[in-house]
């Protein structure tokens, strides 16, 4: 993946010389170990700010609307999560096509900084991935493991690692996974009581600070005024009881549903170490077997819940 | 130690519909102990949270005079959750007050000087207050030539109507009422917007006038090149400021402007401190 | 979907019911109603959204 | 000042002693990090832990928290009288607080504790609270606290500052405070002053050789507000924000609040909790209008509250302790460092 870059800041500088694009937005590198940066570049001098790695678990997506000039295209990096959101962008209409030169990134996945944290006692020094292999430093010791072994859930899950829409593509296609058993997370919740599932959701939720920092690095959560701060009605309490932070978490699952692409920004983002896609993983699994669903592969069609079909199941409808 | 957050209990003694069109009501508060209505000394140009126990509440300037005893009096618009919650309650029910809150207008410095108050629509609340309590026979002879604008959109908007037509009717307050139009053939004061009224009619300003100005951004945007004009400077130009608030004590956080909070250094500024600090209001 | 995400997370899937009634089925809407409310009681007092702070 | 000397077998009995006068707090592990918690009595604080997520500020300041009650039964003489909730202002005592955390508990006391108001919420937990500090011997690469006017051996805000010497603690007692601490554990063996001193000096001379990150302020003062204000770097700065509260929860110094009313039945209740400059709702009126519409207006206040609003106003420095916590959570690595460095660089033209 670290190849990619020299094509990627080529086709950027390029970009930006012949004025095809006003910015690109790409990530940067981070001020401290294991990080990077969203960033956008406006001149082709500046490209060499960009990198690519396995610590750019953010989703690009998200800033696409924001950054948008008032005329004129921006180019934008894209894994095959973010280039998936990108799709629901457009099929949703915030963004249309023609504004957009998508830089296609296939991606080996991102890796899960808690998990590398862990490895440690105390505090991350360095951080150096070649290829798949990752050394990481500290004061106390050295660690060499292999990416592979350090990815995020939802990139060992993931079978759409090459872009689905590109103008131009950074490298050559990855292989795609075949996985036996895409959902063995939410089939062990849901072989649980209903008491213990409950519980379950409780105790992942307890240190939730409500910062929403899941929703906001989220590119489906786009709404003008979200509705834990609409104060006419007030759906929801603003305070820290169980109840507001379960509501709170329970709808923004359910504004995912068939939307959401597991790209895994909300728990990169969670400063509190919460999966909460163990709320949208379960979506996503309904979605495939009801209505065989994937978001943001079809540029044509739009979430299965935004429209009527014939063929919906409605057993539930008594 | 006091708790800051406490409000005094006040019962409604009277609700008066103040505009024609029923978005503004006055709303009289007795307090509930007398001993309370001490506490609350206020200076005019001063504000309260008006506190509904389970609703909220709402920082509203102080419509009432120091120099009116027994009952305190706020003029609220009807815009948010509390304020509609307020609007639908009755005379008789039982709420709270916490205050007075913030700065007033620099009464001392105002002293033996020319003051000229300009307000605009439902701005002038505070306004009221003031001239009130310079109108008093205690304290007229403190201030030397008084002069107030003020404009609604039409008669029916104006606030404190008959109020406005008494002191029109007196030679020691130069009144200068104005709507921005009307199609009453009775109508015998002036018409147009403020700024113009004031460019029109307001004093010149020597060092000892001051302008007092309250009123929507619009009105003050167009106000202050009319003053400037008119020779006003800076420091002559008093203002009150409304932001968001929570605590009305300095502590929550929410209301600064620049390193100045409008609710404890604020709300009434002088354009000189405003042009100091950035414009988040 | 709502329905078996409720589920999932532990919430019992009886209190929440979808129907299709017409304005002209009465009949219809009183039955549904009364089937509500006897799974709905047979659950007893929801307190998994109760709140704790107006105690 | 005296010092004594904590083996550390008796560490955990003097604890236990302690439980019957002081509600303890201190560093706990769970799977999603370490944070200060209040300890059941099965539990001990975690001396060794690295820098929790939060910071110790909720033990003073609760992100949500009970203000004031009233009953809505108008068949009630008091009803819709609001009153004060009543608190639990028995002692409580936090262990392992870096000194850090107990100087920014002193930078948000300004705000809580001044001459024209005092918060009787904040005021009274902080006079029942004594704090108990451990020297930070390995400061973590996020740390930057001896460019803010502390240090990982600051003793400012403290009632006692101990050490770790492997085996034992060293402890300085620093207040009258500390001293009933002590006492309630049974705390006694006296340590030689001198030569503890001398220890902690270099204890604090090895630890801030490990401080690799470092910040300017000394410019921030003399730049004027608007200036700063207006300043160009603004829009990059925040390009990457996504306006999540992260930073300002994790804060040690953020203290801003909302203040919520709530009704169950008939009893009507008013709590605050902690709010965000982030947030848009933090400054919408009622009207509609909102002066920090835009995400790179909230961003600048963030900044420059920290870094120049309070600066001016206090004349205590940066509002900033260096934790590095903000840095080291934010999930687009917006970094107070070189944002300083940005502001305190600044020159207009």
């Amino acid at each position: 993946m670290d190849t990619c870059i020299e094509k990627i800041r080529a086709i950027c500088a390029d970009l930006l010389a012949k004025g095809e694009v006003q910015k690109v937005i790409g990530f940067a590198e981070g001020s401290i170990p294991m990080a990077s940066r969203p960033i956008a570049v406006t001149s082709k001098d500046d490209v060499e700010k960009l990198v690519f790695n396995a610590t750019c678990g953010l989703n690009l997506a998200n800033y696409v609307s924001d950054a948008l000039p008032k005329e004129g295209k921006i180019a934008v990096t894209a894994k095959g999560c973010d280039s998936r959101n990108l799709v629901t962008h457009m099929v949703e209409n915030q963004v249309s096509r023609d504004r957009l030169y998508i830089i296609g990134v296939p991606c080996t996945g991102m890796v899960d900084k808690r998990k590398i944290a862990a490895l440690f006692e105390d505090e991350i020094t360095d951080f150096i991935e070649e290829g798949d292999t990752l050394t990481i430093v500290s004061a106390q010791k050295k660690e060499v493991v292999s990416k592979k072994d350090m990815l995020r859930h939802n990139c060992r899950m993931c079978t759409h690692r090459n872009p689905v829409v590109f103008d131009v593509m950074a490298a050559e296609p990855v292989a795609e996974q075949s996985l036996d058993q895409p959902f063995a997370d939410v089939d062990q919740i849901a072989a649980m009581d209903p008491e213990a599932r409950w519980a379950h959701f409780q105790e992942l939720t307890k240190n939730c600070i409500r910062c929403y920092a899941c929703r906001n690095a989220c590119p489906l959560c786009y709404c003008p005024t979200c509705f834990v701060d609409e104060s006419s009605p007030q759906w929801v309490g603003k305070g820290q009881d169980k109840t507001d932070i379960n509501t709170f978490h329970f709808l923004r699952a359910f504004h995912c549903a068939g939307r959401c692409t597991d790209c895994g920004a909300c728990v990169e983002a969670c400063p509190m170490g919460i999966n909460v896609r163990d709320f949208t993983r379960k979506l996503n699994k309904d979605a495939l077997e009801l209505f065989g669903w994937e978001a943001g592969l079809d540029m044509e069609k739009r979430p299965p819940l935004d429209v009527y079909s014939p063929d919906d199941p409605d057993d539930f409808i008594k | 130690m006091e708790n800051p957050y406490v409000p005094y209990p006040v019962r409604i003694d009277d609700i008066e519909v103040a505009t024609e069109d029923k978005s503004l009501k006055t709303f009289t508060f007795v307090f509930q102990n007398p001993e309370d209505e001490e506490k609350f000394a206020y200076k005019a140009g001063q504000f309260a949270e008006l506190s509904i126990p389970g609703v909220g509440e709402i920082p509203i300037g102080i419509a009432s005079s120091p120099v009116e005893k027994g009952f305190v009096k706020f003029t609220v618009f009807r815009t948010g959750v509390v304020t509609s919650h307020l609007h639908n309650m009755k005379k008789g029910d039982i709420m709270g007050i916490r205050g007075p809150l913030g700065n007033w207008y620099p009464w001392e410095k105002l002293e033996n000087k020319n003051v000229v108050i300009i307000g605009g629509g439902f701005a002038f609340t505070t306004l009221r207050s003031s001239i009130v309590y310079m109108l008093d026979p205690a304290n007229r002879s403190r201030f030397k030539n008084i002069d107030v604008v003020y404009g609604a959109r039409s008669p029916g908007m104006l606030l404190y109507r008959e109020e406005l037509f008494d002191w029109e009717k007196r030679d020691d307050i130069n009144m200068h009422i104005t709507v921005d139009g009307t199609d009453d053939p009775e109508w015998k004061y002036h018409k147009g917007f403020v700024p113009q009224v004031v460019e029109n009619n307001a004093p010149v300003a020597d060092e000892d006038t001051y302008a007092i100005v309250c009123g929507p951004p619009i009105m003050i945007k167009f106000t202050q090149p009319a003053l400037t004009k008119l020779g006003y400077q800076e420091h002559q130009i008093i203002m009150s400021l409304e932001n968001r608030m929570k605590c009305g004590i300095g502590m929550c956080g929410r209301c600064n402007i620049g390193k100045e909070l409008v609710c404890k250094d604020g709300p009434v500024f002088t354009l000189e401190q405003i042009n100091q600090t950035p414009k988040e209001y | 979907m709502m329905g078996n995400l409720l589920e999932h997370v532990g919430v019992e899937r009886d209190r929440l019911h979808f129907s299709w009634i017409s304005s002209a089925e009465a009949t219809k809407f009183v039955d549904v109603v009364k089937e509500i409310s006897d799974k709905v009681r047979a659950l007893d007092t929801d307190k998994k959204f109760a709140k704790e702070y107006t105690k | 000042m005296n010092f004594i000397t904590i083996d550390k077998k008796d560490w955990a009995g003097g604890i236990d002693r302690s439980r019957k006068t002081y509600r303890v707090f201190g560093p706990v592990q769970d799977e999603n990090g370490c944070q200060i918690k209040p300890l059941t009595p099965d539990l001990y604080p975690l001396m060794d832990a690295g820098v929790t997520v939060m910071s110790p500020k909720s033990v003073l300041f609760p992100q949500t928290e009970k203000m004031l009650t009233a009953t809505l039964d108008a068949s009630r003489e008091d009803h819709h009288i609001m009153k004060p909730v009543e608190k639990d202002d028995t002692l409580r005592v936090v262990l392992g607080i870096r000194p850090y955390d107990a100087r920014a508990i002193l930078l948000v006391k300004l705000n809580f504790d001044n001459p024209d108001y005092q918060d009787p919420y904040w005021c009274d937990a902080y006079a029942a609270t004594t704090f108990v500090g451990l020297g930070v011997n390995r400061p973590g690469p996020c740390d930057f606290s001896t460019s803010t006017g502390c240090g990982p051996f600051s003793e400012e805000g403290l009632d006692v500052l101990m050490a770790d010497l492997d085996d034992r603690y060293l402890a300085k007692i620093l207040t009258e405070k500390g001293e009933t601490w002590a006492g309630a554990c049974g705390f006694d063996t006296t340590a030689d002053a001198a030569e503890s001193q001398a220890l902690f000096d270099i204890l604090r001379k090895e630890a801030e050789k490990n401080i690799t990150a470092s910040v300017d302020t000394d410019q921030l003062s003399e730049k004027s507000i608007l200036d700063l204000h207006e300043a160009p770097f603004w829009d990059d700065v925040a390009f990457s924000c996504i306006n999540c509260g992260t930073c300002t929860y994790v804060c040690p110094t953020c203290w801003c609040f909302d203040i919520q009313d709530e009704t169950k039945h008939k009893t009507a209740v008013r709590f605050r909790n902690w709010d965000s400059c982030m947030s848009p709702l933090f400054t919408h009126h009622a009207s509609g209008h909102n002066p920090r519409e835009s995400k790179v207006q909230r961003v600048r206040q963030r900044f420059m509250h920290k870094l120049k609003y309070f600066v001016d106003k206090y004349d205590q420095g940066i509002m900033c302790v260096g934790c590095g916590r903000c840095v080291a959570s934010c999930p687009v690595n917006i970094d107070i460092r070189e944002v300083c460095t940005i502001m305190n660089n600044h020159e207009s033209k």
